[in-house]
């Protein structure tokens, strides 16, 4: 399936409005930090953008989606209103989730958005879970959770991919290559060259495509999709890509230069854009809009967290059991 | 009706757990049990006998060998609003499944603001007595009573066996069902038919007027055996609070307020155990009943050694129960 | 001695424990280092900064991102007399590693029947106070103490970071050390130079005849300010235990056959708790020396939320120990 | 290698004494239920004996063996006292555990025998750390660790494989895979045919053999410990095998019986004894004084442990933490 020209430009809009989301939450964390306040940890995604986007958009808005602690774009692209996931990084009674969970803890349950997750390779038994349930109540929804190249050290990476192997579950597992676990290169983590390769372990299709090229990416979600969706059983894909960032604020950058600039230059964004103008799918001045435009969403829902209230302490105890 | 049906009949723990998982599954089309071996094999303990010939292999579900993915799969169907059910074969294998537990399940709800609900409960044996040794006879709900999020019912009774486990299944929140495999051959009188029982109601399992002792599961049994074997000594009153999260202070508060003096009795190492708990919570809201020093008679803090000769050492018996109630009043004449 | 190595200087907690791994390094090549990201980059806390540079990538290990073989690895390499020393990022990642940790090196050597030594240490942050929500926050030790087999260490001060750790390393047996992320920034004047800390050793912080303050960890740090603020009011002993197993009863005895009052201040939730556990030791051991309830102010049983105006609600911080004292000792006057 | 007439004699000759060893302790575990006492959880390696033995035999003393809960056929292969392990299983103080362990957790320092264990796949994480002891300390000791073809569904297989790898550690990998973990059939657990193929998923050599016949055993584990031993690193061996028993004493038998007469008679035993009766290696007087030694040879150990004091729970406080 190829996208209509209104698509891609949609595409490239999410995109830039998940980097606009990734630099401003940075400069406000960094003003926070300057001020003496610690606002947490933030894991930036800037320069994967394309990962999400290109996944989600071969989703449906009932398909279950397990994110990570490096999700904020997975949590725009799956269309988690931007307020509300502004306000949750934030920490206000208005986030998506009432300011309980933070960065790593974003959840919107009215688009199946299963959270992020603190805990490396945390989602990945989880997801196990929705997919079952599909399967179990006969719809034909698909479960995609996403984790990174160390993630596929855990032992839960083994355990969700045999059972979805063995059940033929409809699961998407999406691996983010960026190359590092925090300061750890992927060298370190696994002695194959393709993560991907792991599949044959389970008897299931490994994929690796380029996870800085969003209709790549879109290509190779699609067919996992597709697969999971007719019943074939779960695949397991690896986008190799790269963050523009360390691996969270307070992290310093350890990372050789020539490689940051090498992949600088290949900028899932820039890409798109750079071939939107080249197939005169778009001119510059319409970049220029989509990117004004995504500022002043991000405006709009900065301002929305302001005005906000902090969440207060009188109800909490009500949260952790349900009644 | 028949008399057949209305007779009083016997059962034991397994046969009750397993009318219950029956009953609740039939009720609710999203109750689904999972498990290793519980299908065309019923469960290492019987447990899930018949119920995948009724239910079905979807919804009596045999796992691969990964207590972590289990785990894992019934959160996320619990997220997705299912009401899974989980066999872990004995206790002492979630420390495979821990983050799944205590990272996700536990916490999910709470992360989220309240949006997820996560009706699940994890059933498994646990205790010592088999000469099983280390791996295959804790007691483990100090973990899950010091991780807030999910609730503790540990039964004494085939009667709360069945009622405490369709109350467990029908809560909206990860339970953590342990139930005392030295209970296994335990065979009850029960009325027919179907019966809940509410978590956080403590039974006045014997009622007594000098010392007040709390026991639940096995120790609960043993702990009326030391009762009946000090009357006419001794008159003890034994409170069994059949859920430890949520926990029945009241009852116990009311006992301690006709015997002044608290005996706890439970099998798991006495360290930042149950009852500790019990002795903080009563203290802290009870201590002018007390007319002595409570006491706890824990496992002791060692893991369940194999030999009979040594295990028998470790975990509470009825002889170290009559000691410690006879201390706990010699000690109290002397000192009060 | 030149005036510079005998000059007091200021560290802080992680200089302090670099300085007690690379001392305990040269000392004993058996001590090895193990965790993600410990090696050239000297750890996300900086704790093995210059390590491997000076003992090699052999003895600072890097490790893939699985905690489960990290632990599994330095179980098995304690069995084979190696001494290692693990870093898990966050505490709250060992429930990636409870197998390993709980079934295998808290048990060995009980089910050898002694045969074989785990000298091992476990060194993790613990603690909430940095809006990093309910699963980078965790203070796990209760579920250690509950599970014997770990000797359980938690310094407060950087003196005692470097002296405990140094004698931790030298145990024979599995240590959790647990470091408190909110001391990151402390900076305390120390000795030059290499001092150890037996274990089971407390510390009385403050002197002070009203009441007996147990408090470790950042805890120990609010109950001295906690006790700073209340001068003239209410005379408050601060006594921390430094280690929880061994855990030193006699002077937390000796102490409230002063005051007669008790308040635990802890950090993680207080159902079954450490708080939970020095109750009721000192009910049983020293029942007649409380001149009232004895009082535990814990973490709330709560996850840790994210929102700093929630978190706060949820970990005791120093208004709720001078509230809580306030009221232990009107409730006394009431009471008593 | 090949083995000398003596060596293939001896090593039929352990293989007898295992199995031997399994018939007795059954036999003692019955009448000890039937008097109303449960003894304990028993798994017999009835039918595994080759295993065992042939890769013992191409191990040294000082290499380190980690076993599991069906670990009696391990622990005689390695060459634990007969007296100690009999001693173990049934109770006594004078058990290679003290009493501590029981059948499932035989432990033997002198030989290196790192433990049975109770968990399924919990030795596979401990391995590393023997293997990582020798690479430290510079000597060639190689480390063997068992397990089943359930526990390659545990998060500790990918775990312990990966970082082996990654290393180069000296670890035999020896999944003794007889078709079924408890009552659920292999295909339940993996959806390869082979589990060895799992070992592409880490970049390390996979190999299938034969695991009742005694020389493909032999031939496989030489080459794995060769291997190791070099410093090549791991491998993973799977060998097909089956048990002779249900899983284990309280687990009644629900295998086909048809299954289970077509492997009673590829059992390891008889086909080594028709091997050395057909080559003229021994003749069956020889045979049966072998069987009679080794029945000899258990009736004593029988007798040490029946003359052997129970532990005593006086010093129990003591064995917990070392000084
Ligand atoms: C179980 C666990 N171990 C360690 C960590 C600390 N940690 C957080 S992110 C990270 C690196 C993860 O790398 P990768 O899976 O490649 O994802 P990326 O951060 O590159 O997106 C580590 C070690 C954690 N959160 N959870
Ligand atoms: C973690 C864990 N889960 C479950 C069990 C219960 N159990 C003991 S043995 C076994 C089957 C193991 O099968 P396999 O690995 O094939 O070894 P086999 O018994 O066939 O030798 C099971 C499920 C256990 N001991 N540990
Ligand atoms: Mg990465
Ligand atoms: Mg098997």
């Amino acid at each position: 399936m190829r996208f209509s020209c209104e698509e891609l430009k949609e595409m490239y809009g999410t995109m830039v409005l998940i980097r606009e989301f990734e630099l401003s939450t940075i400069e406000v964390f960094a003003q926070r930090m300057r001020a003496g306040d610690f606002p947490g940890a933030l894991h930036s995604s800037e320069g994967q953008e394309a990962i999400a986007v290109g996944v989600m958009s071969r989703l449906r808005p009932d398909d279950y989606v397990f994110s990570t602690y490096r999700g904020h774009g997975h949590a725009i692209a799956k269309g988690i209103p931007l307020e509300r996931v502004t306000a949750e990084v934030h920490g206000r009674a208005t986030g998506a989730s009432r300011g309980f969970g933070g960065s790593m803890h974003l959840f919107w349950k009215p688009l199946n958005f299963m959270g992020g997750n603190g805990i490396v390779g945390g989602g990945l038994p989880l997801a196990l879970g929705t997919a079952y349930a599909a399967v179990k109540r006969g719809t034909d929804q698909v479960t995609a959770v996403f984790f990174g190249d160390g993630a596929a050290s855990q032992g839960a990476f083994h355990e969700s991919l045999n059972m979805a192997a063995l059940k033929r579950w409809p699961v998407v597992y999406v691996c983010e290559n960026n190359l590092y676990a925090a300061t750890t290169h992927v060298s370190g983590n696994c002695p194959l060259e393709d993560i991907a390769d792991r599949a044959a372990a389970y008897g299931i299709p490994g994929v690796t495509a380029d996870g800085n090229d969003l209709l790549a990416v879109a290509d190779a979600a699609g067919a996992a999709v597709a697969r999971a969706r007719a019943g074939q059983g779960p695949t397991l894909i690896e986008f190799k890509t790269y963050r523009h960032r360390a691996h969270c604020m307070v992290i310093p950058e350890h990372r050789p230069n020539q490689e940051r600039t090498a992949w600088r230059e290949r900028d899932p964004i820039q890409r798109l854009a750079a071939m939107l103008l080249s197939e005169g799918l778009a001119d510059q001045a319409q970049l220029d809009e989509i990117r004004r435009r995504a500022r002043e969403r991000l405006e709009q829902a900065l301002e929305f967290m302001r005005q906000s209230p902090l969440p207060q302490p009188a109800d909490i105890e009500e949260v952790l059991y349900a009644p | 009706m028949l008399p057949e049906t209305v007779a009083p009949r016997k059962l034991t723990p397994i046969k009750a757990m397993n009318e219950a998982l029956a009953e609740e599954m039939r009720r609710d089309e999203d109750v689904v049990l999972f498990g290793e071996d519980i299908g065309a094999y019923g469960g290492v303990w019987a447990l899930s006998k018949g119920l995948q010939k009724e239910f079905g292999p979807l919804r009596v579900f045999d796992t691969p060998l990964s207590e972590g993915a289990i785990v894992g799969t019934c959160t996320g169907a619990a997220m997705a609003g299912l009401r899974p059910v989980i066999e872990i074969m004995y206790v002492d294998f979630t420390t495979c499944a821990m983050d799944p537990l205590m990272n996700q399940a536990a916490k999910i709800r709470f992360m989220s603001g309240g949006a997820f609900c996560l009706p699940m409960t994890i059933l498994a044996p646990c205790g010592a007595g088999t000469s099983e040794a280390a791996q295959h006879s804790q007691s483990l709900e100090a973990w899950f009573l010091s991780a807030p999020g999910f609730k503790v019912v540990m039964p004494s009774t085939v009667y709360d066996c069945k009622g405490l486990l369709k109350t467990a299944i029908r809560d909206n929140n990860p339970v953590l069902y342990l139930w005392h495999k030295a209970l296994y051959d335990l065979e009850e009188e029960v009325p027919p038919g179907e019966w809940t029982i509410p978590l956080g109601q403590a039974a006045v399992r014997r009622e007594g007027r000098d010392v007040t002792v709390v026991a639940y599961s096995l120790m609960a049994h043993r702990a009326l055996e030391a009762a009946e074997r000090l009357r006419g000594e001794i008159s003890v009153e034994v409170i069994d609070p059949r859920t430890l999260r949520p926990f029945d202070l009241d009852t116990i508060l009311a006992s301690l307020g006709k015997t002044g003096r608290l005996l706890v009795v439970h099998e798991s190492p006495t360290c930042c155990g149950a009852g500790a708990e019990i002795v903080r919570q009563v203290t802290d809201r009870g201590f002018d009943l007390l007319k002595q020093a409570p006491k706890v008679l824990g496992g002791r803090d060692l893991p369940i050694p194999f030999a009979k000769s040594l295990e028998n050492a470790v975990v509470p018996q009825v002889v170290d129960i009559v000691a410690a109630l006879r201390a706990l009043i010699s000690g109290g004449r002397v000192d009060g």
